[in-house]
């Protein structure tokens, strides 16, 4: 621990070397833990705040797309480009130390979007993956009184995505939020009325993914409602709930903002869908690396955790919500199309 | 036909296994998805098989899917093209990267392994880079083209389970190849060249050709099947779709009876390759095993089907040597 | 450029060649070639190995293309045109039809396949799969192959294969049939037959260009000779004008010395003992048979008698029942453990079997060296330069240059360098199939002695040869066979052709 | 040693780009890392050349890679016991994996596409299912083992570059295996195995051993990479550690001048096609190429790397020949 603190202190006495001597254009990167809309639309917002104003500053955004070795050698890569801050979604924070500590050493830390408090990061900005699985839970139990319950999700390795689907669970059920709480995913569980018959992965692949819909859906006919933890899953449910005719007898409850979910809770089969903010994970990445190298801290706050919040949508704010969506992925992809690139120099 | 006989015993073994542990795997609706899933991993197989036969291979179907399954729903929504237009670019776009492969293969003398790897790695950065790394889907439009995938036929008589549409191209796709290297001569010469490409060049066949055009036609059913690949999925992310789907291709056409060697072919054996890597996948979420054993049920279920095979094959072979007469010359 | 050809004749030329050369990287394979090739003749090429008879039929059938000169083609009305041959393709159309040194047949079709590879009768393509089984039971019943059209090519011994080879050159009906060491893997009657079609196409003005190491078939059917020497023209006769000595005086410069019996050696300890053998293809008969140190034993028989089965047997490389000793103890396990103990095989499809054509002679010479004298394993790069120069040398190997590749030397002295591996091992007991397929005359009197030096310094030798006259000029003891048995054994100095012939043909010992 | 000539040609172009284009490239820092991934790979790369020169291939290398890779900390951190009973215990799983690769592929005739490829699924599937999922990491402890792969040494002399000890693996390696194959009879027995199967077991070599054997020696290796793969890296999923791995190590022996027809290596080239992919990749983000061109880049520079290779050797042989000597008897 020692170490990490040491860390931190060299980090913020650079800082306030900063305040001296401020970086004239200074070149921040954000990096995903690997590639989706989600990431898409955080890649929008970081480019935006770099064009903005009273922000300015060169960024790179990488989407490492081979899991954890991958992301590991672009954050080495971009240590030696000589980057002044880097904002990173750690795939794996507790086994990552080194490569964490290594940015620490060389460059400025910041996590976004899935946390690593022990690491010598200066801030976290996101949301808590526990709280929001527990809105979607919360959610689901509010629009489905009981019944057999199936829970599809991309990959559970990652800690985001235990969290999400922990807390959907503890929603669900109506137990006391505890986010410390592990359920095996191999295990039913029969409780409060609902049976959640079981968890299953596809590992980003779709076809499978929708293969795995199906396939749950025929072994158990009765199923009463299913969620998607991650954006395509919930996507694919949509999918396969037209394509099966069975709308309004399997409910659904969403996570992210895929297209077609927005439409489906228009058109009232979904029960709603629990939506982060991944444009403002990217903007205030920016914002604040870009402030460090200036040498201000100030918007810091204490606890380390820069929050932004999950909100839901249902069927009566999904219309204003995607609108809003779409203006800010047009904005960021007018401002991205040339300068996602206007590191060389 | 004979080379088709061990993936359909390995097939039967699996569906009956399936049929009495598997929850509901005998409903119409099963079946029915079944069959569809079966019908465009086959597709990808047959085409998998037809560079095979050139004793040549082609790593790059996966992202040949993924390029073709990219680029249909890309250009239709958001460049707002009609699908008259596009459909047939993106097949002949795929077709044309089988000819570069083809090319490289015949008139440079690259390794086929090299070239299509290369192309594995090409066609995915290009999708993704064209469409800046965002899913593309058709976010609920053109029904009708997607119909080509979608669209079922009721059987009169039969409840629950209608025909995919998906079936047709699929034994088309199966005859005609059939036909192909059985009746024709550009099959037979095919064949020829497979297994001794000099025999067949000193016999006035022209090899470059053909080899040429196996990997047109491979990347064009890659192609084809990554086309109605997105319309059944409805919406694909550029850096995963059709991860693999070159490795369960070709695994079809080698469980189907392929040899790697070049020079053989059995297309019943390819289809039923395909389903039963399908059906192994369902059988494995239906009996309920973990979604983590997936891998590890389906790589082992194949090496004891294969390896059984072998050892029927050869133990019958030397009963029948046993019993055998002596050979009259 | 020599002057145009002395030999006048009456016959129409259909193909003529005017200063042809071929080089290969630092090598001139062929130089100023003139040849007209005459309709209703058979013309023969002879010439030792590595002479250029085969870059030369190469190039008159357009897989090999000149490095300079010029090839005409007659067309229909007999007008010389010149042409450049690309391909297979444009030669057959040309009327030109090979039949290979080297075989060179898909073995994943059937026969009928393999005769109309590449000129299937077809409606839009569509194969007339009756027509050519028909078709082709009837080329196959030309060259005495008694087998059904549908028998796969990948299952046939090879003496059965060079007559597909040869069914198939025939089917094209040409004009010139270029014929490259057609009867090296065929018996006496086959050989006959082959000549005999032979005989009957020239007398229906069909071109035969026709290439061989027995000068006795050259003797018997051809109308002229071109004799070639390294890569060059040294003479042209017409029939009547030459003779066997005059033939070899033109190939070497000299004449060749006839090669003689040795004398019968009752030979020492029983080496080889086979007992009730029962090879690996169906075939139910068991063999037994013994061979002494110092002994050479040969196996005579007809096409399919089962030699080869027998032998490959013995050297352990296809499953058997049955028993085999060396020198009183039990040969057990695959062939690498029958390697070890002593034993070696010259197998008798030389690019199959027996050569790893991309590598270097040296690597070729020396494989079963290295596993026999390099006892730590790790290779004495010295010694095996030294033997490899050796062998070379004793082989008469040519290019003498060990770096080239294997594929590159003509056929003979690849044969020469497959045997030339074992010999450098001295095996205790060497099994050799057709040992001097492909070998002409001069080579192959020196690997006969070669042989007998290693039969005299105690090795028990066992070969199998479809020519009756390497039989019963290398064996001291012939063991006939047919349709897989034993039918007799004869000593070689009362052995007679008519006597081995008999028993060949299932006839009984007189 | 000209079979390397070809990548040795790629590897100094890019790098050279690489020098003047990417920001650091050159400092010691980039050196050195670059340096231990070119390490790591190459000795997976060595590997699966061991097999190519059988005329087989092995796609089970990154799935062993994983089942060494997450075995290791698993055992460690999990399961509690010793480094010097892991390390043993996982080599020795590795190198049984691959006699069982062998062995199917001699004993049994089956081909080693496809039993490699079950191979794949099933190690991933084994690691997956054992660990429930879970990535593995050693939790910040073990340094001395993981020193193993960590450590650097300081060249006198020299600042900022440390040679990494992945490094000393990689040349001992390269060397006994370039060793092998120029020095030993098994070596050559194994390139003539390659070469022809059938003539080298009428020459009398044990081929069903020495094919065994490369398997073996190839999972090892596999296994061995894994295991300093995880040291390096600290920890890893059991879904995507290693995937695509297999593809690489064999992309890399055929860079560097293996056949997959079998019977030719080039260890120098191995080594070259190892570093030549790592350096690409590096050089793709110093550059500052976004990520999603990665792959595409990568499979551009490539194909056009072999492609005027292959030209440059056919333009100068043409010439070669044009001068060709006269008559040499
Ligand atoms: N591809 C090649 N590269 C280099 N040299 C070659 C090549 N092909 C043939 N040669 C050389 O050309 C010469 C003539 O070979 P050719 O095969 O024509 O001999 P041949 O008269 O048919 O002999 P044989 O009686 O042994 O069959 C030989 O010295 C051979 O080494
Ligand atoms: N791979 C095989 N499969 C089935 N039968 C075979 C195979 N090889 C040989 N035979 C059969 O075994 C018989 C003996 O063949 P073998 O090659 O031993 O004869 P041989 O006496 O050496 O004659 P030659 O070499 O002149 O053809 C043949 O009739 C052939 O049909
Ligand atoms: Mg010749
Ligand atoms: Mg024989």
């Amino acid at each position: 621990a020692g170490v990490e603190s040491d860390l931190v202190a060299a980090q913020k006495a650079r800082i306030a070397a900063f305040k001296t001597a401020p970086k004239k254009r200074p070149h921040v990167a954000f990096v995903s833990n690997g590639v989706a809309d989600f990431w898409t639309i955080a890649k929008a917002g970081a480019i935006a705040a770099g064009k903005d104003k009273s922000i300015d500053c060169d960024v790179t955004v990488e989407f490492p797309g081979g899991g954890l070795a991958d992301q590991k050698r672009m954050l080495e890569d971009l240590v030696i480009k000589g980057i002044d801050g880097i904002s990173v979604s750690p795939i794996d924070p507790t086994n990552q130390a080194e490569v964490l500590a290594l940015i620490a050493e060389k460059s400025l830390l910041i996590t976004n979007d899935s946390d690593a408090p022990k690491a010598p990061r200066l801030c976290y900005i996101g949301m808590d993956n526990y709280d929001a699985g527990l809105m979607c839970g919360k959610l689901a139990r509010d629009g489905c009184k009981g019944g057999e319950v199936a829970i599809f999700i991309g990959r559970l390795e990652q800690d985001n995505a235990k969290r999400r689907r922990q807390g959907f669970i503890d929603g669900l059920l109506g137990r006391a939020p505890d986010a410390t709480r592990y359920d095996e995913p191999s295990k039913v569980i029969t409780e409060a009325g609902y049976t959640i018959v079981g968890t299953w992965t596809d590992s980003f692949d779709r076809a499978k993914a929708k293969a795995n819909i199906e396939d749950v859906m025929i072994k158990y006919p009765k199923l009463a409602l299913m969620t998607g933890l991650f954006e395509y899953n919930s996507v694919l449910a949509v999918e396969v709930i037209k394509q099966t005719g069975k709308e309004g007898k399997v409910q659904l409850a969403g996570f992210d903002e895929g297209a077609d979910v927005i439409a489906a809770i228009k058109e009232g089969f979904v029960l709603g869908t629990v939506v982060q903010d991944p444009y403002a994970y990217g903007f205030e990445s920016v914002k604040v690396l870009s402030a460090f190298c200036r040498g201000d801290m100030s918007m810091v706050p204490a606890s380390g955790v820069i929050n932004i919040s999950a909100r839901v949508i249902k069927k009566d704010n999904a219309e204003s919500f995607w609108k809003d969506l779409k203006a800010k992925i047009a904005a960021g992809k007018e401002s991205g199309k040339a300068p996602s690139k206007n590191s060389g120099k | 036909m004979k080379k088709a006989l061990g993936i359909i015993g390995i097939f039967a073994a699996i569906f009956l296994f399936a049929s009495i542990y598997g929850d509901n795997f005998l409903t119409g609706l099963n079946l029915q998805q079944l069959t569809n899933r079966a019908a465009l991993c086959s597709i990808l197989a047959l085409g998998a098989s037809l560079v095979i036969v050139t004793g040549g291979i082609d790593l790059s179907i996966g992202s040949v899917v993924c390029l073709a399954g990219i680029t249909t729903p890309w250009l239709l929504v958001e460049k707002g093209w009609t699908p008259m237009q596009v459909l047939p670019l993106v097949l002949v776009m795929s077709a044309f990267i089988g000819l570069c492969h083809g090319l490289l293969v015949t008139k440079l003398r690259l390794q086929p392994f090299l070239v299509t790897l290369c192309g594995l790695l090409l066609y995915r950065g290009i999708a993704r880079w064209m469409t800046g790394d965002q899913s593309q889907g058709f976010q609920g439009e053109f029904g009708d083209v997607r119909a080509l995938a979608l669209a079922k036929f009721s059987i009169p008589g039969i409840e629950n389970y209608r025909i995919p549409a998906t079936v047709i191209p699929m034994f088309v796709l199966a005859l005609l190849i059939g036909l192909f290297f059985s009746r024709t001569v550009w099959g037979r010469w095919l064949l020829a060249t497979g297994r001794n490409e000099s025999a067949a060049r000193y016999s006035g066949v022209p090899t470059a050709r053909l080899i040429t055009l196996s990997y047109m036609a491979c990347s064009l059913l890659a192609g084809f099947g990554g086309m109605l690949f997105i319309f059944d999925i409805g919406s694909a992310q550029p850096s995963d779709f059709g991860n693999f789907y070159e490795l369960y291709a070709i695994a079809a056409a080698v469980l189907g009876g392929c040899s790697l060697r070049g020079g053989e072919i059995s297309v019943v054996g390819v289809l039923f390759g395909a389903a039963t890597l399908q059906v192994l996948r369902t059988t494995i979420t239906l009996v309920g095993l973990s979604s983590q054993l997936e891998f590890a049920v389906i790589g082992a279920v194949l090496l004891v089907g294969v390896a059984a095979d072998e050892l029927i094959r050869r133990f019958s072979a030397r009963r029948r040597e046993r019993l055998g007469a002596p050979v009259s010359a | 450029m020599l002057p145009a050809p002395s030999i006048a004749s009456d016959k129409p030329v259909l193909l003529r060649v005017r200063g042809v050369g071929r080089r290969y990287a630092g090598v001139t394979a062929l130089a100023d070639i003139d040849v007209d090739v005459r309709g209703g003749e058979v013309l023969a090429i002879v010439g030792e190995n590595g002479a250029g008879k085969s870059t030369l039929l190469k190039i008159l059938s357009g897989i090999v293309q000149p490095s300079e000169g010029e090839l005409d083609v007659a067309d229909e009305s007999g007008q010389l045109c010149p042409v450049e041959l690309h391909g297979v393709r444009e030669a057959t159309r040309a009327g030109i039809a090979l039949v290979h040194q080297e075989l060179n047949l898909a073995e994943n079709l059937d026969i009928a396949g393999s005769i109309f590879l590449g000129r299937e009768p077809s409606r839009f393509g569509v194969l007339d799969l009756a027509a050519m089984r028909r078709a082709s039971k009837s080329w196959l019943a030309l060259v005495g192959l008694d087998l059904d059209p549908g028998t796969l090519c990948g299952t046939l011994p090879i003496a059965q294969r060079q007559l597909v080879e040869i069914a198939k050159a025939l089917s094209c009906e040409a004009r010139v049939l270029i014929l490259d060491e057609p009867t090296s893997s065929l018996s006496a009657p086959e050989a006959d037959r082959l000549l005999g079609i032979m005989d009957e196409l020239r007398s229906r003005g069909v071109a035969i260009v026709f290439v061989s190491h027995h000068l006795e078939e050259i003797m018997r059917i051809a109308d002229r000779v071109i004799v070639l020497r390294d890569g060059r023209t040294t003479g042209e006769l017409a029939r009547g004008e030459y003779d066997r000595a005059a033939v070899e005086r033109l190939m070497v410069g000299r004449e060749i010395v006839r090669e003689e019996r040795r004398a019968t050696r009752a030979g020492g300890a029983v080496r080889l003992r086979v007992e009730a053998v029962v090879g690996a293809h169906q075939r139910r008969v068991p063999v037994s048979l013994e061979v002494r140190a110092g002994e050479i034993v040969g196996l005579a028989g007809l096409v399919g008698a089962g030699r080869t089965e027998l032998l490959e047997a013995i050297a352990g490389v296809t499953t058997h029942g049955g028993r085999v000793h060396l020198d009183g103890t039990q040969l057990v396990g695959d062939a690498s453990k029958r390697v070890r103990r002593g034993l070696g095989i010259v197998p008798e499809d030389r690019a199959r079997n027996g050569l790893f054509l991309e590598d270097p002679v040296s690597v070729n010479m020396s494989m079963a060296w290295i596993g026999r004298h390099c006892r730590s394993r790790i290779i004495d790069a010295h010694g095996e330069r030294t033997l490899v120069g050796r062998m070379v040398a004793r082989m008469q190997l040519r290019p003498t240059n060990p770096a080239r590749l294997v594929q590159t030397l003509s056929g003979g002295n690849q044969q020469k360098s497959v045997i030339g591996r074992w010999l450098a091992v001295d095996p205790g007991v060497l099994l050799l199939d057709e040992p001097t397929r492909g070998v002409d005359v001069g080579a192959r009197a020196e690997i006969h002695a070669e042989i007998r030096r290693l039969a005299d310094a105690g090795s028990a030798v066992l070969f199998a040869s479809s020519e009756l006259e390497e039989v019963l000029l290398l064996a001291d003891r012939i063991i006939v066979m047919h349709e897989g048995s034993l039918m007799g054994e004869l000593a070689a100095h009362e052995a007679t052709r008519v006597a081995i012939m008999r028993l060949a043909t299932g006839g009984m010992q007189s």
